[in-house]
């Protein structure tokens, strides 16, 4: 056989594997999250939290993820049915096949793509239309309320997020996210270069990912539940897991593009070869991405919500700008130090 | 550990299963229990998926976020650091009928808010449970007399857990919810029945003035 | 909405309609023809013809607003009330409340209560301040029996007072937080609540409906648990508040979120008879305790306090200044609290001389009165109660058209309004 | 209907002497009162921290402006009006409790209105937060307040037909006797019987009317 042709079904073959695995991989990691926003959320707030299912609590966002899958599963007499349906699959799978391009350790990634930032940043932003079909599809008015504030909000913070990259593409002068991290073992982790942008990129993904003090999609004092009103069962779990993958996501990727991705810190050796290699990056990889997820939990505990044209005004009037600031420096530096 | 609900006569009824026989499990020492199933060294491993999902549902029971009057402060009372209810695996009180699995009627029960009600009711997907908290959801306690007042709320709702008190302390609450656990694990919870019971008895859905 | 059911239930022959509610008034008129936008219909006026000239004004609808619905159930109403919005977009344009989903009817049930059962029919009023809801009553009784509480039961009854005002408006900062999307507050406050609750059980033997007052004094001396759990709470009180506090009073969510919001001038509060601290934080120093002092409030010192701006978080502000003056009056009581009986000589059943007696006293949500009628029989043959919250939720339409559904939960927390008080 | 009682009338009530028993803090209130008011006040009376005066029904909204507005009185607050009830043949009572920064008590205005033609001026154009009292005096105890914009029902449902604060309807006596009552609403046939409040419906417009 031709071993072009030989290759590519290597590759496919690969890649289906990589993505299996993947999805896979989605649902203890939803799990883990859920979890710990459980454990830490309720030591936060001076409880105990969850201590009787398992050794410490440990499995109760697990079982909270079986009960859902045998509770019934209703749909509303007006609702449009198949995009009812569609909707949270949309929104799971904007999630999971953004976990794609994510660098876990050396050579541990299922998609090494050139362009890998730009399929993430397209992906991520699916998770707008499930939203948006779910309030419609509902047939209540909070469920359009909340699918239209998302709406609004994931399109006004894509720019601001994706500006804020932009320094990070222009310093590192790669689209991959394993070639930024293989930049950042030489030249150090890219949060000393971007100053402006780190704190950029972690409002706007918190606004993207509806984490408080943006979650003005799933506000309960306000709009009951806003798209998710309606989901009862298995199809509310999916945006339950998609909501906690998505947290897992965005820390992976503030982790990849900010803090080095399986780097270890600094008096350490950055990176070992081998098997050895791949668990020491897996290790420092999930230690600095929970060490986010946690802090992002803290904001939660921490925070009142803002309100939607705030959080619109602080988008286009503040981020905005700031992300183009950023950009121009960057640039200029780059071109002046000729990195 | 509880295998199946002990039926209620007197005389035990032998189920008729070749456990006893089995050498397979006699060499595990387990034997026939004279009300069904099997007791013995084995007896640890769960035999019915069944009673896996029980567990499952018994420890992750979300109440409604729905609060009618002075009970629904000790209610919250109960979520809250002194009494930590999320222990249990309680605590995400849903806003969303369509995400809650117990509905903690927490207050007294009036004619105009029977109608909405029965239907944040009738909106949870089952498995739901129904706990009644007070004396006035219960008989409608030291309202009774009133006009306008349901005297208790399983004259619209099916009730499976009644925790007196009028408040209820919150460990009053939280010992209703482990009762709830029970029914939920032994399976005898108003919602099995509720599915078997058929159209005819479940008039109190229109019963509602 | 109607719900899908696995199996639907018979039809029940009725002859009249069966929820004689609003909601199903709603959903009948759902069968009707229906006017569509977008794919959803917009919720038509209740298939009866308006009766009022308000009713009118609400539930006809212009061009691209639609009515939405919130409540009954709805979790942050404070309880069971229903929010019926206009809106357009996002904004508001009107409201109309709808109460009633807890009226229980005490006022008829006190008629025929005596004297000292009446005393635990109000209980469960404003159930966030119990004893409030027996202080008034009780003053009320007294004056139409003609007798006088001992001094040592009027320092309790202030003692235990100020106490509830305290978790009381402990609680409606954390509320206003929650509505605000702040979880931790509430848990906060209510760490407060539960230690002052316990206490309060300890000297009236219950923890939340506490039937502590009698027609002439106080059911119970001050105990030694009691006094212990006060001290012991008294030296940490203020910390806990402080806890809340640092997560709210500075922070810039909550201020851009409260500043501006709902504002109230004290001239539209006093005209919209909203009183207490939602009053004061108008401007207008209106307390009870110092317009017509009652039990030993002229014996204390203390300032009314004000604040100029009248809007939400000068609703906060009050509610935190009131809380710390509160502690600040607890310590004077404690400081002067005399020996002596904590009751007077009353029989079991009390026959008041005909006659009318008001009294008014100042609740966490303002002027709570009563006014209480006696035939010479022993129960009261007219007993009304003046509900501050009940008055301060008809500011609703003045405060909210104009700003965002997400407002309108922030605005109605820091009305502080209690269901259970509203609807009686 | 042998748990059904003999209304209460409020007989015992009616017969009282009134003494005029002022104490020295509302004399200036006392002589204001039959100074300035003097063609509308009647029945003066007081007890230690209230003074109390009975307005006729077509001078109350007058009377209630001059309280408000006169410099001297200084009534600006409404702290509550509310409805009695004093049994079938006699009459409905309109109490207004008024709060003034001047006068160290409280005043009370008493408001009589006929029983039978319930009707009765509003005085939302004074103060708007009297709104909410009037729906639920006109919710509890029929009467109707003429001019007010939102006489809705305000606790019971739209479509209630009785009163429930009157004195002629009456609860059942104790949980014994309610079991067959269940959860049925506790109106008495006998209170439905609201003919005589055609009258009231001529004064109001809106179709249907106050029933």
């Amino acid at each position: 056989m031709d071993p072009a042709v030989v290759e590519t079904l290597l590759g496919i073959v690969r890649f289906v594997a990589a993505t299996t695995l993947l999805l896979l991989l989605t649902v203890p990691t939803a799990f883990i999250v859920g979890q710990m926003e459980l454990k830490v959320l309720a030591q936060m707030q001076l409880r105990y939290g969850p201590n009787r299912v398992g050794p410490w609590g440990m499995f109760q966002s697990a079982v909270h993820g079986f009960k859902m899958l045998a509770k019934e599963d209703l749909t509303p007499d007006r609702a449009d049915v198949p995009t009812f349906t569609l909707a949270p699959w949309m929104v799971f799978m904007a999630a999971a096949m953004s976990m794609l391009v994510i660098p876990f350790a050396p050579g541990l990634v299922a998609f090494d793509s050139e362009i890998s930032v730009i399929y993430f940043f397209a992906i991520i932003g699916l998770s707008v239309v499930g939203m948006l079909v779910a309030g419609w599809a509902s047939y209540n008015k909070y469920s359009l309320l909340g699918g239209l504030r998302s709406a609004a909000q994931m399109v006004s913070y894509e720019i601001p997020l994706t500006l804020s990259i932009v320094g990070v593409v222009v310093l590192t002068g790669s689209l991959s996210f394993t070639q930024i991290v293989e930049w950042q073992l030489d030249h150090g982790w890219a949060i000393v270069w971007q100053l402006i942008g780190f704190p950029i990129f972690f409002i706007a993904a918190a606004a993207e990912i509806n984490r408080t003090p943006f979650d003005m999609v799933e506000a309960d004092s306000e709009i009951v539940a806003g798209p998710f009103t309606e989901y009862s069962g298995m199809r509310f779990g999916f945006f339950y897991f998609a909501e906690y993958v998505a947290l897992f996501i965005m820390c992976a990727i503030l982790v990849t593009l900010f803090f080095g991705g399986w780097l270890a810190p600094w008096p350490l050796p950055a990176q070992l070869d081998g098997f050895a290699g791949t668990v020491y990056g897996l290790f420092w990889f999930f230690l600095k991405t929970y060490f986010f997820v946690v802090v992002a939990i803290w904001v939660r505990a921490t925070l009142p919500r803002v309100r939607v044209d705030q959080l619109m005004g602080m988008a286009w009037k503040g981020l905005l700008p700031l992300a183009l600031v950023n950009l121009f420096v960057t640039a200029a530096v780059v071109l002046i130090f000729n990195l | 550990m509880a295998i199946t609900t002990p039926p209620k006569t007197d005389e035990p009824i032998v189920i008729p299963d070749a456990a006893g026989d089995d050498p397979l499990l006699s060499e595990f020492g387990m034997e026939a229990h004279p009300q069904g199933g099997f007791h013995g060294l084995l007896e640890v491993i769960p035999t019915r998926a069944d009673y896996i999902l029980d567990l499952i549902r018994a420890n992750s029971l979300w109440p409604l976020l729905s609060g009618l009057s002075c009970c629904a402060i000790e209610m919250m009372s109960t979520a809250t650091p002194v009494n930590d209810m999320d222990r249990f695996g309680m605590f995400p009180f849903r806003a969303s009928p369509r995400q809650a699995d117990v509905l903690i009627v927490a207050g007294t029960l009036t004619t105009k808010m029977a109608g909405p009600l029965v239907r944040l009711w009738a909106q949870m997907p089952e498995p739901k449970w129904c706990v009644a908290m007070g004396t006035c959801t219960t008989s409608g306690g030291r309202f009774k007399r009133s006009y306008s007042v349901v005297q208790g709320v399983d004259r619209v709702m099916p009730v499976d857990v009644y925790v007196p008190g009028c408040p209820p302390r919150p460990e009053g609450l939280i010992y209703g919810m482990m009762k709830l656990q029970e029914l939920v694990k032994q399976r005898r919870g108003q919602w099995a029945t509720y599915a078997d019971r058929g159209p005819e008895l479940r008039s109190w859905e229109g019963d509602v003035r | 909405m109607t719900t899908t059911r696995s199996r639907p239930g018979p039809e029940q022959p009725s002859e009249e309609p069966r929820i004689p509610d609003p909601i199903a008034l709603d959903a009948m008129a759902t069968a009707a023809p229906r006017q569509e936008f977008f794919g959803f219909d917009i919720v038509p006026p209740p298939d009866r013809p308006p009766q009022t000239e308000r009713e009118m004004e609400v539930y006809t609808l212009g061009d691209g607003e639609m009515l939405v619905n919130m409540g009954p159930q709805h979790p942050s109403t404070h309880g069971v009330m229903r929010l019926v919005l206009k809106v357009r977009g996002e904004v508001v344009i009107d409201i109309d409340p709808v109460l009633g989903y807890l009226h229980r009817g005490i006022e008829k049930l006190c008629e025929e209560a005596t004297y000292t059962t009446v005393l635990t029919y109000v209980d469960p009023m404003d159930y966030m301040s119990a004893m409030h809801n027996e202080h008034a009553p009780a003053i009320a009784f007294e004056k139409l029996y003609g007798i006088k509480a001992p001094p040592r039961a009027e320092y309790i009854r202030a003692l235990v007072v100020e106490l509830n005002r305290v978790f009381s408006h402990g609680l409606m900062m954390g509320f206003l937080a929650l509505d605000i999307g702040g979880l931790t507050p509430i848990l906060y406050g209510f760490i407060n609540r539960d230690e002052v609750v316990e206490m309060l059980a300890a000297i009236s033997g219950q923890r939340m409906l506490f039937n502590f007052f009698r027609v002439g004094g106080v059911n119970f001396d001050t105990n030694d648990e009691f006094m212990s759990r006060l001290g012991r709470w008294r030296a940490n009180v203020l910390d806990t508040i402080e806890m809340n506090e640092k997560i709210l009073t500075e922070n810039e969510i909550f201020r851009a979120r409260t500043r501006g919001m709902g504002t109230l001038s004290g001239k539209q509060a006093i005209d919209l008879g909203v009183s207490g601290p939602n009053l004061r934080a108008s401007g207008v120093p209106f307390d009870v305790r110092k317009a017509h002092p009652y039990c030993i409030y002229d014996q204390l010192e203390f300032d009314v306090i004000t604040q100029p701006e009248g809007d939400t978080y000068a609703r906060y502000m009050q509610r935190v200044a009131e809380l710390k003056q509160s502690i600040h009056l607890i310590d004077q009581i404690v400081d002067k609290m005399p020996h002596g009986p904590v009751q007077a000589q009353v029989p079991g059943i009390i026959r008041p001389r005909p006659g009318r007696a008001y009294a008014a006293i100042e609740s966490p949500r303002g002027l709570y009165s009563v006014y209480a009628i006696s035939d010479g029989g022993p129960n009261p043959y007219r007993f009304r109660m003046r509900d501050p919250s009940f008055i301060s939720l008809q500011s609703m339409p003045k405060l909210l058209p104009g700003h965002l559904i997400a407002d309108t939960m922030a605005i109605m927390a820091s009305l502080d309004p209690i269901m259970g008080g509203v609807d009686k | 209907m042998g748990h059904l009682r003999r209304p209460r009338t409020g007989a015992a009530l009616l017969g009282r002497r009134r003494a005029l028993s002022a104490p020295a803090a509302a004399g200036p209130l006392v002589r204001l009162l039959s100074d300035r008011l003097a063609d509308a006040a009647s029945d003066l009376w007081t007890d230690e921290d209230t003074v109390e005066i009975q307005v006729p029904r077509d001078k109350i909204v007058d009377s209630l402006r001059t309280l408000r507005d006169d410099a001297d009185f200084g009534f600006f607050f409404l702290a509550d009006a509310a409805a009695v009830d004093y049994g079938v043949g006699n009459w409905f009572e309109v109490v207004y409790h008024l709060y003034s920064d001047r006068h160290p008590t409280w005043l009370r205005v008493r408001v009589k209105v006929d029983r039978e033609n319930p009707v009765t001026p509003t005085i939302t154009s004074l103060w708007e937060g009297a709104m909410f009292h009037e729906r639920e005096m006109y919710d509890m105890m029929g009467i109707v307040f003429e001019g007010n914009r939102d006489l809705r029902r305000i606790y019971m449902s739209p479509d209630y037909r009785s009163f429930p604060q009157r004195k002629d309807f009456l609860l059942p006596d104790d949980a014994a006797d309610s079991a067959a009552a269940g959860n049925r609403p506790l109106e008495r046939p006998e209170t439905w019987d609201l003919s005589k409040l055609e009258d009231a419906a001529a004064h109001r417009d809106e179709p249907g009317g106050p029933v």
